[in-house]
């Protein structure tokens, strides 16, 4: 006896809910195992993990702010990703938005402020990340090199570019020659949408790129033809759509909107440049975009499940002195629990009976 | 200290440093030829060194070290593996969450070890031949894993060209659907190349923490993992590009750090970035010349027979 | 009593046998130290980005009264979370900036680098040294400076060769910086780097070092002359103590040698009478007979900084940015 | 069964049922192959032939039902199980790796490693045994469809298969060549071995072999014997009903030129395409005219270039009075002309996507389906369910994927797609390669049709026989050189396969094109 996997025609709408079920079932299961090796209490480790970040109003506006950059990111990955190019380097587009973005903030540091400076700031921002991003469209289109490598190894070069600006001539000549930029300005800082709490202002402008990358991608021409590219070059050519053109577009709208997530985490939560800006949220989003089908609605929970995986880390961390090392396990399960489920839900096992027996027989006469 | 001295040690440590790099890189292009786009090198790196570490620790004994690594690294590829061969999930995530995972197993299984110390792996020196000028010491004065990297290289470059093996391996990445319709057992194969990749990526591993800087350190990979995976596509999916790669990669990181101790001023973030900037490059120039990237055709496709 | 609740906030993992595996180091004294009149509790890897303030809320939230946050890019998140929490105490290592709620506390690593730099000195044939060096921050350029105003104590004609890595904790790299200063003809291996990987570099090719955070005579039984360790256990536990006696206040404290935060390992592989120097300066440099930044200091460029019979102030050498006469080289971003 | 009169029965299928979700493929169906004898597999596109044949080789496992070798009952696991015992099996989807070579390709097929020089040498003599043509080192990507094809007969054929079976191997081969493949089909009957053969070309499968199965709907209908069976007789039982003719011709006036193309050439792209040398050619409206040639010779550049998927200098393409050859597909389109590539799936529509989708490959220029660059999916349904009546496209559940179609059905669906444009010029690539009779018959009288209605019409196909029944006038290409369209009533099956070889390229050399074909 084994095991098939069977295509399902249609993904049932039971199914989409079965799958985050089993994920979670699977996950609890594995973890549960887990916890008792390690000698602690699984109950007390899944309430910290899972339901508490979900019931305090306090964690569950950083579970916001923890997934507001991996949305954006995620987002402009779900463009590259449907039109198949691997953009794997968003991390540079978001530290070279960042980089870009405060730029405005610093030069009018300790000015007179102005309601122009913090939208100026995101243009900027998206426009550094856009511009990164084009780099290795560029160099595909141009020479036939492959983006994968080309936007990865710029992540390094944006950070060691980064690293020179605040150790350097971006230093703040008030910070004892520390590493970082001044703290920026009331009017170069995205304004809180509580008093109590991180929750931003650049949490709107990812709720709106959520709906207009829906729109987009589902409704426009332009949505079709890098779906139509991705999916099928010599078509789309066939089609009339210009593969460098899908290219340079859906590497500038990953950039930029990378780019916008950089320079809303500076203006934002961090609030001045600094060597560090990111604990990785260029490489998790490929996590998010993927794990969400490529669907910007899909990219959303996503996004929020990871960042709950982060922060209920971290509660382990603190109640339970969990080691860190512990949570990454955790999350790893978690994650590979969450892949198979989502494979479940659009095959279905069958167990067939081996030929196997049979083929012996075969061999057995032959 | 005589030019020539210097040539020879620069050399050497270029050798040295490429070889994690190179052996990491070579498993993977085994795993990618076959379609599979295995983005856990780095969590299978680090656990090879982690249970490498505490194996050669333990038993005192250095090879064992490093077939425990490679083991290691084998079984989180068989996570892997599971995940995206057998249950057809998506590559990248796969990838991804297996390196999460062997980050964490491997900061716990190295735990215990942190502050310890080996005996480096010694370097096999021949008399007489490692004392040759320039050339003595880069050819014969390295470590086993170093001499491992080129026979590896050469097991690779041989086994994919020129074996049925290597054949039935570049088939089932080239088009799974045909390798399948012909009757050659797709997933055992893309589990087998997998796996191999994984034992590469655990012996790197292990050459980190048995050879290269023989002690445990949480993350001690530093990133070298993705690297790897830089390289494979850098090199075109060929074994000798390869080498070339990974020689080119590590002749600039070290290179940079002598033209620091010149002190020429120049700034070390720009210093540190022209491994990068060097791939980037050279990259450009290969593909100009040549057109089209030579990926696998089915690489990164989930297959699911229909029975 | 009630449990005093105290946590500690470190930037890399505790398994790097570095920078933050000491912090550590010093939390489980005051463990020791205390017993279960404390509590402790620790978030490794957090970055400094905005995670960091996320990470200190919480463990305010969750009842900590006495917080360590010990990187300097947890500066600013630290002092948010204190005006959001002004019953709790927090403590910022390496930051500059106070409140009614947030001490302040650095070590004196440059008093120790000062005697090595005396040590690499009398030790180097070449007159060469090699320096490994993390990222140009004032303390590391503070570092290198008083590493060789104490060798140019001893010999005025002394080399200093400078790699920076451009990370805290890459072995690999930090193993490749130590052959690549070897091999231009660097015989004695300084670094600011965390890993033992230089110092086991080092002892491979036959040449002496210097241990940095802890003492790495393990990593290079033969190579090791001594190792600049931090060691944070007397300051932890003595400001646990202010805690629990109520007599807390924000401070800014920065120990050296003479209140044992930072301490010698003992001197090795050296001849005796390196060792009575060593000894003689470092005994100098606790009673205060000695300060490494004593005028005359001068810059590269030659414009006198200190003032003969005068002594750096402490806020100049916090924030320093340039090099001294006698380093051939240039500050990074200068 | 009945009691053969050739030989025992190799290989039988023995109430075979396989289900694809709701849809049942093949139910329970009944087949005897037997030693000595050619036997044909029949049946309408998606009627069940390759899904048998899939079982049969052990690439899919039947839900119930048995097989049963030399009288035994067996279970092929897989495809390399059934070639051990002797099954050779030649797929209707090729498979083969284009980014290997041919001899890798062949032995890739093969049970046992064998030294590639070796092989090669191997495949060299079989290729000239057979008259097939196949260069044994070249990348297969750089192949033709025709080349591929023959690739895969070849690598079976060296297998040494006891019972082999055809899926359609004659689709893409010449006349010559389909001759060389019946010769060896012969020789291995004659040495007792079985030979299984689908096609929808009847004269063939009547000239060929002396027992045929007739599948319908996916069950078994009936076994006759080909030979004493006429093609309308063998395509009645297929249907189910009559088939009707390809609508005659209707004479009518010819308009203006819609399609000019004045000294065309075109660079080879190495990979796929020959070059294209100074191409003439005029089309009129309401003229079908056709281009003849065996694949690899030009075609598909000569399709690129007049689609706009390869730009040219701008006066070289001359549609309804524009020059056209610096526009792009879309500006073509823009105006009204319409394009179907060779290759359905991948070029004239995107495999993964829903077939509805597929709609604005075409369309999306046109308004109103696409208005200020968003799609109306009211207007795209509306399309597209209009396709489906039209032209009476089948497949299962409301909207599947392009992938899931049958090949005749999906080509109906991409031949529609173009037609409801209302073109003026309509450039067709291989109409109705793979497609069955009904649907063929059904694809030609359309295409006539819109001559009629003053559309001009361009042709490109292998079938001799398609072009003479339905084109007005026809040209041939080799080596990317055209001849001189001729008129069909003047020329002959005969000269233009002459010409398809190759023996027009040296006439046109001389200025004589026209006149070789003629002759
Ligand atoms: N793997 C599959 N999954 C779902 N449906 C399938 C599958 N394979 C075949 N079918 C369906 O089974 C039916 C029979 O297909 P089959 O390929 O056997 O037809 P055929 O007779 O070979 O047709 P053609 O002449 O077009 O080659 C078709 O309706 C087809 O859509
Ligand atoms: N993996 C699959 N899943 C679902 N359907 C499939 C799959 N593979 C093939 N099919 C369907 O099976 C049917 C028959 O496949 P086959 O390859 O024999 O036919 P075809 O080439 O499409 O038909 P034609 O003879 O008209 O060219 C087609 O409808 C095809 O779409
Ligand atoms: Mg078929
Ligand atoms: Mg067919």
């Amino acid at each position: 006896m084994r095991f098939k996997l069977e295509r399902r025609e249609t993904v049932s709408g039971l199914g989409l809910v079965a799958a985050p079920v089993i994920a979670v079932l699977a996950t609890l299961l594995i973890g549960t195992a887990m916890f008792l090796v390690l000698g602690l209490d699984p109950l007390a480790a899944f309430r910290i993990y899972f339901i508490d970040p979900l019931t305090d109003p306090y964690t569950l506006q950083e579970l916001v702010v923890k997934a507001c950059p991996l949305l954006l990111i995620g987002l402009g990955l779900v463009f590259c990703y449907r039109a198949n190019r691997w953009n794997i380097g968003a991390e540079g587009q978001y530290v070279a938005g960042a980089v870009l973005g405060s730029i405005v903030a610093i030069a009018t540091n300790g000015g007179e402020g102005g309601w122009w400076i913090l939208p100026a700031m995101l243009a900027m921002g998206a426009i550094g990340g856009a511009l990164w991003g084009l780099v290795p469209a560029f160099l595909r289109v141009r020479f036939g090199a492959s983006e994968i490598l080309t936007s990865l190894m710029l992540v390094y070069v944006a950070q060691l570019g980064l690293d020179y600006l605040v150790r350097g001539p971006w230093r703040d000549p008030a910070g004892f020659n520390f590493p970082k930029s001044v703290s920026f300005d009331p009017a170069a800082t995205v304004p809180l949408l509580m008093e109590d709490g991180r929750m931003h202002a650049g949490i709107l402008i990812a709720i709106v790129v959520v709906i207009v990358a829906a729109f987009v991608l589902g409704r426009t021409l332009v949505g079709f033809s890098i779906e139509l590219g991705g999916s099928a070059p010599r078509a789309a050519a066939f089609a009339g759509f210009d593969e460098r053109r899908v290219t340079y577009g859906v590497f500038a709208v990953s950039g930029a909107l990378a780019g916008l997530a950089g320079i809303i985490e500076v203006a934002g939560p961090i609030g001045n440049l600094q060597p560090s800006i990111s604990p990785g949220y260029g490489f998790t989003a490929i996590i998010a975009a993927v794990l969400g089908r490529l669907n910007p609605f899909g990219v959303v929970l996503s996004s929020l499940v990871l960042a709950l995986t982060y922060i209920g880390g971290e509660a382990a961390q603190i109640s339970l002195k969990m080691p860190f090392d512990v949570t990454r396990v955790f999350q790893g399960t978690m994650l590979i629990a969450i892949l198979a489920a989502d494979v479940l839900v659009r095959y279905r096992v069958r167990r067939v009976e081996a030929p196997a027996r049979d083929a012996a027989k075969v061999t057995a006469h032959a | 200290m005589h030019d020539l001295t210097i040539l020879s040690a620069v050399l050497a440590s270029v050798v040295a440093a490429a070889t994690p790099l190179l052996i990491a890189a070579l498993g993977e292009l085994v795993a990618e030829r076959a379609g599979t786009l295995n983005l856990g090198v780095e969590g299978m790196m680090i656990i090879g060194a982690a249970v490498g570490y505490a194996t050669a620790y333990g038993s005192g004994s250095l090879v064992l070290g490093a077939l425990a690594g490679i083991l290691a690294g084998t079984a989180l590829s068989l996570v892997f593996a599971g995940l995206a061969v057998w249950l057809a999930a998506n590559q990248v995530a796969s990838g991804l969450a297996t390196t999460i995972l062997g980050l964490g197993l491997a900061g716990l299984i190295g735990a215990p070890f942190v502050g310890t110390k080996l005996t480096a792996v010694p370097q096999l020196n021949i008399p007489g031949l490692t004392d040759l000028p320039v050339i003595g010491e880069v050819l014969f004065g390295q470590d086993a894993f170093a001499y491992l990297s080129i026979l590896l290289l050469i097991l690779v470059w041989i086994g994919l060209g020129r074996t049925r093996l290597g054949l039935v391996v570049r088939a089932v990445g080239e088009s799974h659907s045909a390798a399948h319709a012909l009757g050659h057992p797709v997933r055992r194969i893309r589990t087998l190349a997998v796996m191999f990749g994984g034992a590469c990526a655990g012996l790197a591993g292990a050459q980190l923490s048995l050879a290269y800087t023989p002690f445990w350190a949480s993350d001690m990979t530093a990133g070298r993992g993705w690297i790897a995976l830089a390289l494979v596509v850098f090199s075109a999916w060929r074994p000798l590009w390869l080498l070339a790669g990974a020689y080119l990669f590590g002749a600039v990181s070290i290179l940079q750090l002598h033209v620091q101790g010149f002190g020429l001023g120049i700034p070390s973030q720009l210093l540190s970035a022209l491994p990068y900037l060097a791939t980037i490059s050279a990259l450009v120039v290969i593909s100009a010349l040549k057109k089209g990237h030579g990926a696998p055709a089915s690489l990164g496709v989930p297959f699911v027979p229909d029975r | 009593a009630e449990k005093l609740k105290a946590a500690w906030v470190y930037v890399g993992p505790v398994g790097d046998f570095g920078y933050s595996y000491q912090h550590d180091q010093g939390r489980k004294a005051v463990e020791k130290a205390f017993g279960d009149k404390v509590e402790t509790t620790f978030v490794e890897n957090v970055q400094e980005g905005p995670d960091a303030e996320r990470v200190i809320e919480q463990l305010a939230r969750a009842g900590n009264k006495l917080i360590f946050t010990t990187s300097f890019g947890f500066m600013e998140p630290t002092l948010k979370v204190a005006k959001r929490n002004p019953s709790v105490l927090f403590e910022h290592a390496t930051g500059y900036k106070r409140a009614k709620n947030v001490a302040t506390y650095n070590a004196k690593f440059h008093e120790g680098r000062y005697i090595i730099g005396q040590i690499a000195a009398k030790m180097s044939k070449s007159g060469t040294v090699g320096y490994i060096a993390s990222f140009p921050i004032p303390e590391v350029i503070a570092g290198i400076n008083s590493f060789m105003l104490g060798a140019q104590s001893v010999n005025p004609n002394m080399k200093v060769k400078i790699v920076w890595v451009n990370s805290w904790f890459d072995p690999a790299k930090e193993a490749d910086a130590a052959k690549a200063l070897i091999d231009q003809g660097a015989d004695i291996i300084a670094q600011h780097t965390d890993s033992p990987a230089a110092m086991q570099a080092a002892e491979q090719r036959g040449v002496k070092a210097f241990g940095q955070s802890s003492d790495m005579i393990n990593f290079g039984p033969h190579a090791q002359l001594t190792a600049i360790v931090d060691d944070w256990a007397p300051y932890y536990i003595d400001r646990v103590k202010l805690t629990l006696d109520g007599k807390w206040t924000s401070t800014d404290t920065w120990d050296g040698l003479k209140e044992g935060v930072v301490h010698m390992a003992p001197y090795t592989n050296m001849p005796d009478d390196v060792k009575t120097m060593a000894e003689t300066t470092e005994a100098a440099i606790k009673s205060g007979a000695l300060h490494p930044f004593k005028g005359p200091i001068y810059k590269q460029d030659g414009t006198l900084m200190v003032k003969e019979g005068e002594v750096m102030s402490d806020k100049d050498i916090l924030s320093l940015n340039w090099y001294v006469k006698g380093i051939d080289d240039k500050v990074p971003g200068q | 069964m009945t009691a053969s009169d050739t030989g025992p029965a190799l290989l039988e299928a023995a109430g075979l049922t396989k289900r694809f979700g709701a849809l049942v493929a093949n139910d329970t169906v009944s087949l005897a192959i037997r030693a000595g004898e050619a036997h044909a597999l029949l049946g309408e596109n998606g009627a069940g032939k390759s899904t048998l044949v899939k079982m049969l080789c052990g690439l899919i496992q039947p839900d119930s039902g048995e097989l049963r070798y030399r009288g035994e009952p067996v279970v092929f696991s897989d495809p390399a199980t059934s070639r051990a015992r002797g099954i050779g099996v030649v797929f209707q989807h090729f498979a083969l790796f284009d980014a290997l070579t041919v001899v890798e390709n062949v032995a890739l097929g093969l049970p046992k490693p064998e030294p590639l020089g070796v092989l090669a040498k191997r495949i060299e003599a079989c290729v000239g045994r057979y008259g097939l043509s196949v260069e044994p080192w070249r990348r297969v990507g750089e192949l033709s469809v025709g080349e591929r094809q023959r690739v895969e007969i070849v690598r079976c054929l060296l297998g040494d298969p006891q019972v082999l079976i055809l899926d359609e191997p004659t689709s893409v081969l010449t006349p010559d060549e389909s001759e060389g493949l019946f010769r060896t089909v012969d020789l291995l009957t004659a040495e007792g071995r079985a030979v299984l053969f689908i096609s929808h070309k009847l004269d063939e499968v009547r000239r060929l072999c002396q027992r045929a199965t007739v599948l319908r709907g996916g069950r078994f209908i009936a076994e006759v014997d080909p030979r004493r069976e006429t093609s309308a007789s063998l395509a009645r039982l297929m249907v189910g009903a009559d088939v009707p003719r390809t609508a005659p011709l209707v004479a009518h006036e010819l308009g203006e030129p819609r399609l000019l193309v004045k000294a065309l050439t075109v660079a080879g792209d190495g990979s796929r395409g020959s070059a294209l040398h100074d191409i003439d050619l005029e089309i009129r409206a309401g003229e079908i005219l056709g281009i003849a040639g065996v694949a690899g010779n030009g075609q598909t550049t000569l399709f690129d270039a007049l689609s706009g998927e390869r730009t040219s200098d701008p006066e070289s393409i001359v549609i309804d009075k524009v020059a056209a050859g610096g526009l792009g597909p879309t500006e073509r389109r823009a105006l009204k002309a319409g394009f179907v590539p060779e290759e359905r799936l991948g070029h004239a529509a995107a495999p993964d996507m829903r077939l509805s989708d597929n709609v604005l490959l075409t369309t999306h220029g046109d308004g109103g389906i696409v208005k200020g660059g968003v799609i109306r999916r009211a207007a795209l349904q509306a399309r597209f369910a209009e396709i489906v009546k039209r032209f009476d496209v089948r497949f299962g559940g409301r909207d599947p994927k392009a992938r899931r179609l049958s090949g005749g059905n999906l080509q109906k669906f991409v031949i529609g797609r173009e037609v409801l444009r209302e073109p003026v010029l309509l450039v067709v690539d291989q109409p109705t390669w793979g497609v069955d009779a009904a649907a063929a018959t059904f694809i030609r009288t359309t295409l006539r049709q819109k001559a009629a209605e003053g559309c001009a019409v361009l042709v490109i196909s292998q079938d001799l026989d398609e072009l003479l029944e339905f084109a007005d006038r026809i040209a041939v290409m080799s080596e990317g050189r055209l001849t001189a369209p001729v008129p069909v009533a003047e020329t002959s099956r005969e000269a233009i396969g002459l010409a398809m070889g190759g023996a027009a390229q040296e006439s046109v050399h001389q200025g004589e094109g026209a006149h070789a074909v003629q002759a």
